[in-house]
């Protein structure tokens, strides 16, 4: 498959008042044309990090890339200029936001948020502008487009925000998606519709797309393959279906097992126990040791390096090194199929 | 289950509250709602967002007047709570965990100051030191360690945040927490954390609670109970088991079905129910059924008459002209 | 990879003894809020230095005009105003403290003043000594800046917090009155305190006090009306707060931030208000000074004895300044985010 | 929307009716009397003129000639000026007043948002520092003080601009200037402290997703959404800077109301002082609701919740 | 040059110059004014500024020259009646109105009937006080009340003006100058209606200047007035006035050449004593202290020497007003009236008192011991004036050091304030000060009578009062003369108030201004005979 995004071994750190925040530390990523790729983990674990440090959207006082390349079509976008990433952002890359509520400008009306990036990008006119943005609300499910799209943000409801915020995403038909969270603060109904809505205009447009997310029911719904990241690093990746049916890294496993599930009796689920690790003084080792059930010795003082478990799959846990004890993942976090 | 036998704590009776925007306008934020909570259980509230659960709550805890109707907590009606003395009697007995662990901490509190609070409020530690024990000793209940008590909220994980919620809602021994959405806002590693700790706590010290959420796995997981709200109104209430096993209301049909299940291969194979158009607003709410709109077995009758609010079945209540054989005869 | 891997050992591949409290390990000393934010404070460079200024400032004010030969208000025309003459830097030339006036007359010289007498800070159209009579006014500008913080803390923010906390009819009639209050002329009520009470020190009080406060207690509105709804506030009213409570407990500590900030813009405002009244005549009266009188005075004859207004004038910008430092600093204190 | 203004327009005429009213008592409070030439006055011409305008009746008396004559829209006359009426002294004085005033308010706002975004935008850096330098000295620096220097270096020494009086344009620029440093300093102040919340939003973030170069995200998106606060600000800022500063109108003899007020103060002229205050507390009020719907014109969600 | 013989010969600016040279440059004068001109009509000015601009543009019967001599204005000549009560006066044929009409008898008697008609409520209007049945006009007791055609004053023929006098008043000449005596055109001021004189338009004029414009508030000029008599002795062409209130701002507007002179505080003199444009002149205005004899302790005549004596007068005006004040030993100024024989009157009496800290405390001890006290506290009541309270401070620094035991609390109020407390005698001592309204000793010695309207402090002495009405009355000049001298003697011998000083002042004026006349009392200036000459 075509690479069109690539991420080398990407590091970014925040100055703070503490000290250095070593948000992103080493990700690796690989996105196809018209692929869908989900990011999962612990809130915390550098997803948005890693999708801002993308779109060079990361503040720029205050954070750095300090390592790897971003190469987007074979340009390195951690070196670009502010200028040519003016012209990538929106055109070739879009961004949906975490919050639907507060990344609309609250005194400019819809139609206006959305025409910004047609004027701009495909140098239309204003009454061109309008009648693509009139569009994009009507293929985004937003009914009365034309009298909608003059009103402000506040006369819309939630989940109509967030479809907005899709349809300036989408409004430059950009090479690549970067959903973060698109659908945390919906409620299911809509969050179906919108994933739907996001499926067709991958089939339709041949759109990458990156789902930051921590639904493994979304993951599940929408991605072909996935990443799931802890503390930094992408500690496992594959196939959707590897993921859920053989995860090998024990995290992974932890997510699948605090999912409570809809047929299994009500008994305790299995959380992870403890916090994730600090990025200030990030972890030598696994940054997962701390948590995990199985860690070794090992693990506090080395950090793993990926071990190939399939073309597609590959995880970053000692466990698979051939000297480390066999484990099985615990029964709660087999999913389905696996059973 | 041998629902009727259990003592019933809290009984809400017709409650409405409707909140004045603007001029004349009237948003009906809940509107007629009743159901009862059991002794020892745990009733959880489902709904999308904006349907009425938190104001339900809220009006439940007296944090607003409601417009109309009663809320009977062991039999004395909440809101007619007059003496500060009767008032402070009430805060004890029933808290409350919030939605969102970073907006519900003071920021300019340290963690035992606001775990202390209702301690202090209630004066339920004589001496400092008495305070100090009893705030570590809830703060190890909630799984935080000692060394958090100095800790200011924003030095905290959110898991770590609804913890101190969590705490401070215990502080005063209640017998009644209504959680509003305390999982919300968490990871999903954390939200097994905290309900798993609720659980225990509930086993623990025999609480009851009105969980409210819209993630329908989780509130399945603990609920007892669920009640199902679309825009206001109550549309079905029964025991979890059967609310996902036989789903009555199309509501709570479409509801289930679009619930994204993590396992790819059913996903891929599944069949949802979509719901045709937006959420109405609740100023301008449809007559009749509120869920006519997107329902797709909307019937004429539907516009026309507000459902019966009716046991369709031993312990389960739902709001719907389909099962009423009156409506459908009129139809 | 496969470099890597020699150098581990089969032994390292056992479970680990699970170390679980390890990570949250920090062990601090519990603080009050309080008691955390003053620590915070004096890790803040600049606020240190303001406030070191200001206590500086402060003692020089109470302790020059005791240590000082002679007494604010000791007239001896016949040395009226000498440019400053400082013991031992009177021989650097460039900084002018010879006693050497603009026009390159030595007026110690010229006006016969006894070998041993300095003044530091030169001396007045009566032959005041300037030193005295700065630290004197910085007393009378002390004092004004402190009102004027007081006021602003007890009525601006009682009032504005009242207002904002009950809102609805409350709040609509306290705000009327405020309007009310900026509407009446500042220099009406000021110029009737001056003439019912007789100029001084206490109608600039009680003019400040009078109209002091408005601007906070509208700021402090504002930040209640929003606060107020927060959930934190709901949830401390959940556990049967009182209203006292909530406004002491939760509300004012968050709005402190605001409220430092107004302060440090107020303190000059306050300084300058009583500044502007000496200006027309109105404001505390002599002999007494104040800063503002004193550089209102001297500026006057700025062209030709500059001392006059200088001294001053560099006292009332470090006070300034300082207060300004200090008051971005205990913002930065009290918001517990910014600790290190 | 008309329904709204109209109400406080009702709340403003009753504020104003309370002000005249308590300004009237206060003003009674002034001892003296208000005629020239006090001391040389006999008895009985002094019970004369206090006849003649009717100020040998009890003070409540007076008051209720004055609101009416007041409702008839009459001023009455100046004690000051010979048969000068107070309401076309007011007009005549207003309007340097006023010009100087909006020049200050125009210019100082302009630069002290273009300071405060400066600042904001390069936050921590040399250019922040100098920006709030500039602030506090603006704060710090009494206006006689500034207004003095500038007529001395700018007029007099360098002599690039005219010393006082208010002729030509060329006569505006130094008392303005003076004006308007207070307004720069407080400007700029909030602007920086409000450009940098709102620089932090996500929206800002989203806008910048979409590619729009830094100009337009800060044109388009930051400082409408930052003007609520400077709007705040600037109302009651406005006010006192159109009804005259007396140190700067002095300095640089500019036939302006600041110096009439107080000299009206200073001699007892009752109808001007009072005449002044309604003028001075009619602009506050109204300034106020400018304020209010101004909210409602920059920030759509206020005009929902407080507007209609 | 008002004190003319003193200062006048040291500034060249002053040196009289050749009269009949034709001007060559142009005759334009700048000058600062420090406020709006109140009123233009003449019955009703009240102040400087009005009296200063409608000496200008206006003429009496006489007006007075550079020497403070009355010399011919609309009145061409006069006679005066034997028992020196009645003055018939002859007009000039050639005095016109700026419109052209001729200035009448009858102008005057309607200008002096109207400023003393009752509705007219001229406050100035009891400086007509001379003039036959003027107070009784004024008086609402008296049956001549408002009955203003009782008034002195008759029109013999359009160019002959009779008035009569209650009493012979040697000054009354001078008087006829004050601005209250000007010529009114009756039917000019009654076509004006309300507007009269409220604008630059709505007046006619008939003075050397006419008033040219009036941007009120902001200034006014004055331009020849080619309907005057007398034209060929104005040189100005014209005299550009702004109002301009700051001291240095007008110093400011000085250096920069766009005035010609320029008024200085004490703060600037220093800075320009060594100035050749500077110049001191001098007032007949005395500042004192009033001291309250309703008092306790100032009762007590000890105290009240002590306190004369107790503060360093030549100090006060050497080193603080530092602008030609004189110290003052005295009630009636220096250099301001002479007896018939041209004797000034402050030389005959000489000085009284002065300062001499051993004595005043002598005094203070005495005072003490008959009051039986060890220590008194006395009030200052004080303008709220700049140099007035430094002075202020000056006293209660002086008087404090060299009275052991006294205590002294200044008090400063704005202007009408303290006039207010003033005249309730609610204070303890004040600074005062008293401008001439006629050139005659007696505008000073009247004000002391026992309940003299200007006598807040309670003064009384039998003696005083009774010299004071007999010199009213006095026909013989120069008996009169001894009765004053013998008055003010009392007055001091009582130590009924003490003088500080005779006010002066400084200023900047460039020395191409040229026959500037400065008058000590009414108008401060005449414009008529300046001119400009040697400006580059
Ligand atoms: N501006 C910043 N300054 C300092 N630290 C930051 C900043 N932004 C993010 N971080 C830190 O970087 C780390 C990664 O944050 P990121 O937002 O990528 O998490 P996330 O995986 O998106 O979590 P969530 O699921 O909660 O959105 C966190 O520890 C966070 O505290
Ligand atoms: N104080 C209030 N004033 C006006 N309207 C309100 C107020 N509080 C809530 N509402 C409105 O009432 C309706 C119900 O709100 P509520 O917060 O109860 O919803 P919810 O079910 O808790 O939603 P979520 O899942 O988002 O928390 C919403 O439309 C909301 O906008
Ligand atoms: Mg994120
Ligand atoms: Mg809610």
């Amino acid at each position: 498959m075509e690479k069109l995004l690539e991420l080398q071994n990407v590091h970014v750190s925040f100055q703070t008042y503490g000290g250095e925040v070593k948000a992103v530390r080493g990700v690796s990523l690989q996105l196809a044309k018209g692929e869908s790729l989900a990011i999962v983990g612990e809130s915390g674990s550098g997803k948005s990090v890693t999708s801002k440090a993308v779109m060079r959207l990361l503040p720029q006082k205050t954070s750095k890339i300090k390592e790897g390349k971003i190469l987007f079509e074979g340009k390195d976008l951690a070196k670009a200029s502010e200028r040519e990433m003016e012209k990538i952002r929106g055109a070739e890359i879009s961004m949906i936001f975490q919050d639907p509520m507060t990344s609309l400008n609250p005194t400019m009306t819809v139609g206006k948020q959305i025409m910004e990036g047609l004027r701009k990008h495909q140098n239309m006119s204003k009454s061109e502008a309008k009648e693509r943005a009139i569009n994009l609300l009507k293929l985004v499910g937003i009914p009365n487009p034309e009298i909608r799209v003059d009103e402000y943000p506040h006369q819309f409801s939630g989940g109509m925000r967030q479809r907005v915020v899709i349809a300036i995403a989408l409004a430059c038909n950009p090479k690549v998606l970067i959903a973060d969270e698109p659908t945390t603060a919906l409620d299911v109904t809509i969050q179906a519709q919108i994933l739907d809505l996001m499926r067709d205009l991958q089939e339709k447009t041949g759109t990458a797309i990156i789902l930051i997310t921590h639904d493994l029911g979304v993951v599940a719904n929408l991605a072909q393959r996935v990443a799931v990241m802890y503390g930094g690093t992408i500690v496992e990746t594959g196939t959707v279906d590897e993921i859920f049916y053989n995860p090998k890294h024990p995290y992974t496993w932890g997510l699948l097992a605090s999912m409570p599930k809809l047929n299994a009796d009500s008994k305790d689920l299995l959380a992870i126990p403890g916090t994730p690790p600090d990025l200030l003084n990030p972890p030598k080792g696994c940054p997962f040791a701390a948590r995990c059930p199985y860690a070794m010795e090992v693990c506090v003082d080395h950090m793993p390096s990926y071990f190939d478990v399939s073309s597609t799959q590959k995880s970053a846990c000692w466990l698979l090194d051939e000297r480390a004890p066999k484990v099985e993942p615990p029964e709660e976090a087999l999913v389905g199929g696996a059973r | 289950m041998a629902v009727q036998e259990r003592e019933v704590l809290l009984e809400v009776k017709g409650l409405k509250k409707y909140f004045e925007v603007g001029k004349k306008q009237v948003l009906k934020a809940v509107d007629n709602v009743s159901f009862q909570i059991y002794k020892g259980e745990t009733l959880g509230l489902v709904g999308e967002s904006g349907c009425g659960k938190s104001t339900t709550g809220r009006t439940i805890i007296r944090l607003y007047g409601a417009t109309d109707g009663e809320v009977l907590y062991e039999g004395e009606d909440v809101h007619d709570k007059k003496s500060r003395k009767d008032l402070k009697r009430f805060n004890r007995k029933m808290q409350m965990i919030f939605q969102d662990p970073y907006a519900s901490l003071n920021p300019r509190m340290t963690v035992k100051d606001i775990i202390a609070e209702g301690i202090d409020i209630h004066g339920l530690a004589k001496n400092a030191k008495e305070r100090e024990d009893r705030v570590l000793e809830l703060l190890e209940t909630v799984g935080l360690n000692k060394d958090h008590a100095s800790r200011y909220p924003h030095e905290f994980s959110g898991g770590q945040r609804q913890r101190i919620g969590i705490a401070r809602a215990l502080a005063v021994d209640p017998d009644f927490i209504i959680a509003d959405e305390p999982i919300s806002a968490l990871d999903v590693s954390i939200q097994a954390q905290v309900v798993n700790l609720m659980m225990k706590l509930q086993k623990e010290r025999g609480l009851t609670y009105l969980f409210i959420a819209h993630d329908l796995s989780m509130v399945k997981h603990i609920s007892d109970r669920v009640g199902v709200m679309y825009l206001g109104n109550m549309v079905e209430l029964t025991g979890s088991d059967e609310l996902y096993e036989e789903p009555l209301h199309p509501y709570t049909q479409a509801l289930l079905s679009a619930i994204p299940v993590p396992d790819p291969e059913v996903e891929r194979s599944r069949e949802r129910i979509i719901l045709e158009g937006d959420v109405p607003s609740p100023i301008n709410s449809p007559s009749g059924c509120r869920f006519r709109t997107r329902c797709p077995h909307a019937m004429d009758v539907c516009a026309a008459l507000e459902p019966k609010w009716l046991e369709a079945r031993e312990g389960h209540w739902v709001a719907c002209h389909l099962y009423d054989e009156e409506a459908m005869k009129q139809n | 990879m496969s470099m890597i891997e020699k150098k581990l050992t089969d032994d390292l591949f056992q479970p680990a003894k699970q170390d679980k409290q390890k990570s949250e390990e920090i062990s601090k000393p519990s603080l009050s809020f309080w008691q955390d934010a003053w620590r915070r404070l004096k890790k803040n460079r600049g606020a240190v230095i303001g406030l070191v200024a200001i206590v500086a400032i402060m003692l020089m004010a109470f302790i020059a005009p005791v240590f000082s030969k002679w007494d604010f208000n000791d007239q001896e025309l016949m040395r009226a105003n000498l440019p400053p003459k400082v013991k031992m830097l009177e021989n650097v030339e460039f900084l002018g403290l010879n006693g050497v006036d603009i026009r390159g007359v030595d007026q110690y010289k010229m006006k016969n003043v006894p070998k041993d007498q300095y003044f530091v800070f030169g001396t007045d159209g009566l032959g005041r000594d300037q030193w005295v009579r700065v630290w004197k006014g910085t007393q009378i500008s002390l004092y004004i800046a402190f009102l004027a913080a007081a006021i602003e803390l007890i009525i601006g923010v009682t009032y504005g917090g009242i207002s904002g906390f009950y809102g609805g009819r409350v709040d609509n009639i306290m705000m009327r009155f405020v309007e009310v209050l900026m509407g009446i002329p500042y220099l009406i009520l000021v110029i009737l305190f001056i003439i019912v009470l007789k100029p001084g020190v206490l109608s600039i009080t009680l003019a400040l006090v009078a109209t002091g406060w408005i601007g906070m207690a509208r700021l402090v509105r504002g930040q209640v009306m929003k606060l107020k709804h927060q959930e934190y506030v709901l949830s401390s009213k959940t556990l049967g707060s009182t209203n006292g409570r909530l406004i002491t407990k939760h509300l004012l500590p968050n709005v402190l931030g605001t409220i430092i900030i107004s302060i440090t813009f107020s303190i000059p405002a306050a300084i300058f208000a009583e500044a502007f009244l000496s200006f027309i005549g109105l404001g505390i009266q002599p002999p007494t000074a104040s800063l503002g009188s004193l550089i209102s005075d001297g500026f006057r004859s700025i062209r030709i004895y500059p001392h006059l207004a200088i001294y001053p004038s560099i006292v009332m910008c470090i006070l300034l300044i300082s207060f300004n430092l200090l008051g971005d600093g205990l913002r930065d204190a009290l918001d517990p985010k910014m600790r290190k | 929307m008309l329904r709204y203004v109209l109400k406080r327009v009702g709340y403003m005429l009753l504020t104003l009716f309370v002000i005249a009213t308590l300004t009237f008592f206060l003003m009674k409070l002034l001892p003296g009397s208000p005629f020239n030439n006090q001391d040389r006055l006999s008895e009985q011409q002094r019970y004369m003129l206090n006849e003649k305008y009717g100020l040998n009746d009890p003070v409540p008396v007076q008051y209720m000639n004055y609101i009416v004559k007041l409702a008839q829209g009459d001023l009455g006359i100046t004690f000051q000026y010979d048969g000068r009426t107070v309401s076309g002294m007011i007009v005549d004085r207003i309007s340097p007043s006023a010009t100087l005033g909006m020049e200050a308010l125009i210019f100082g706002t302009i630069v002290g948002l273009l300071l405060g975004i400066a600042a904001a935008l390069r936050h921590n850096t040399f250019v922040d520092y100098g920006a709030m330098v500039i602030a506090v000295f603006g704060i710090a620096v009494p206006s006689f003080v500034l207004a003095g220097l500038l007529q001395y270096f700018v007029g007099v020494k360098a002599q690039w601009l005219p010393v006082a009086f208010w002729e030509g344009p060329e006569t505006h620029i130094l008392p303005a200037l003076s004006l308007s440093v207070g307004v720069i300093a407080t400007i700029a102040r909030f602007m920086r402290t409000e450009m940098l919340e709102v620089l932090g939003q996500d929206y800002i973030t989203t806008a910048r997703s979409k590619g729009m170069s830094e100009n337009v995200v800060i044109l388009q998106h930051c400082i409408r959404n930052s003007m609520i606060p400077i709007i705040t600000i600037l109302g009651p800022l406005a006010v006192n800077l159109i009804t005259g500063s007396l140190v700067v109108e002095r300095i640089f003899a500019i036939p302006g109301i600041g110096d009439q007020f107080v000299k009206s103060i200073m001699v007892n002229d009752y109808p001007t002082i009072m005449g002044i205050t309604l003028f001075y507390s009619a602009l506050i009020v109204v300034i106020l609701l400018v304020v209010d719907i101004l909210y409602g014109l920059i920030d759509p969600r206020i005009r929902i919740a407080g507007g209609k | 040059a008002c004190s003319g013989k003193e200062s006048g010969s040291e500034k060249p600016a002053n040196k009289p110059g050749e009269k009949d040279k034709a001007p060559s440059e142009p005759q334009v004068l700048n000058l600062l004014e420090g406020e709006e001109i109140p009123s233009m009509d003449s019955s009703q000015a009240t102040d400087s500024v009005s009296f200063e601009v409608m000496n200008n543009v206006f003429e009496g019967l006489y007006r007075l020259d550079k020497d403070q001599k009355p010399t011919p204005g609309v009145a061409k000549d006069h006679k005066v009646s034997e028992d020196g009560t009645v003055y018939t006066f002859t007009l000039n044929e050639n005095a016109k109105w700026s419109n052209g009409e001729p200035v009448t008898a009858n102008d005057f008697v309607y200008s002096w009937r109207k400023a003393l008609h009752p509705d007219t409520l001229s406050e100035y209007a009891y400086i007509m006080g001379p003039v036959k049945n003027a107070n009784a006009i004024q008086n609402d007791k008296d049956p001549l009340y408002g009955k203003v055609d009782q008034l002195g004053v008759k029109a013999i023929d359009d160019k002959t003006l009779e008035v009569t006098l209650e009493a012979p008043a040697p000054y009354f000449l001078g008087l006829t100058g004050f601005a209250t005596f000007y010529p009114q055109n009756e039917k000019f001021a009654k076509s004006q209606g309300d507007k009269f004189a409220l604008e630059a338009n709505t007046l006619i004029y008939n003075g050397p200047f006419v008033l040219s414009e009036w941007k009120h508030n902001e200034g006014w000029q004055l331009k020849k007035n080619d309907q005057y008599w007398d034209k060929d002795a104005v040189k100005l062409d014209e005299i550009n006035f702004k109002i301009v209130k700051d001291t240095a701002t007008g110093v400011n507007l000085y250096e920069t050449g766009q005035v010609d002179r320029a008024g200085l505080d004490a703060e600037f003199v220093d800075q320009f004593k060594d100035n050749p444009d500077f110049t001191t002149e001098s007032e007949a205005t005395v500042f004192f202290l009033r001291l309250n004899q309703k008092n306790e302790a100032l009762k007590n005549v000890n105290i009240r020497k002590a306190i004369d004596m107790g503060y360093d007068k030549k100090a006060m005006t050497d080193v603080i007003l530092n602008n030609g004040s004189k110290p003052a030993y005295y009630l009636v100024p220096s250099d301001f009236t002479f007896s018939k024989d041209g004797e000034d009157f402050r030389k005959t009496n000489g000085d009284f008192g002065g300062f001499d800290a051993a004595k005043a405390k002598e005094h203070f001890e005495k005072g003490l011991k008959e009051l039986g006290k060890k220590e008194i506290t006395l009030e200052l009541l004080n303008y709220d004036s700049d140099s007035s309270k430094k002075i202020g401070e000056f006293i209660q620094s002086q008087l404090e050091k060299n009275l052991p035991g006294l205590k002294v609390k200044i008090k400063a109020q704005p202007f009408k304030q303290k006039l207010e407390i003033e005249s309730k005698g609610e204070y303890d001592f004040s600074f005062a000060g008293w401008g001439p309204d006629y050139q005659d000793p007696m505008t000073f010695i009247d004000m002391f009578i026992t309940d003299g309207a200007h006598n807040q402090m309670g003064y009384s002495n039998k003696k005083y009062d009774e010299l004071v009405t007999n010199a009213k009355k006095e026909t013989d000049e120069k008996k009169r003369w001894e009765m004053m001298l013998e008055a003010e003697k009392i007055l001091f011998e009582d130590q009924g108030i003490s003088p500080m000083y005779q006010r002066g002042a400084a200023v900047l004026q460039k020395p191409y201004v040229k026959e500037r006349v400065n008058h000590l009392f009414g108008a401060d200036v005449s414009y008529k005979w300046v001119y400009i000459e040697g400006k580059k």
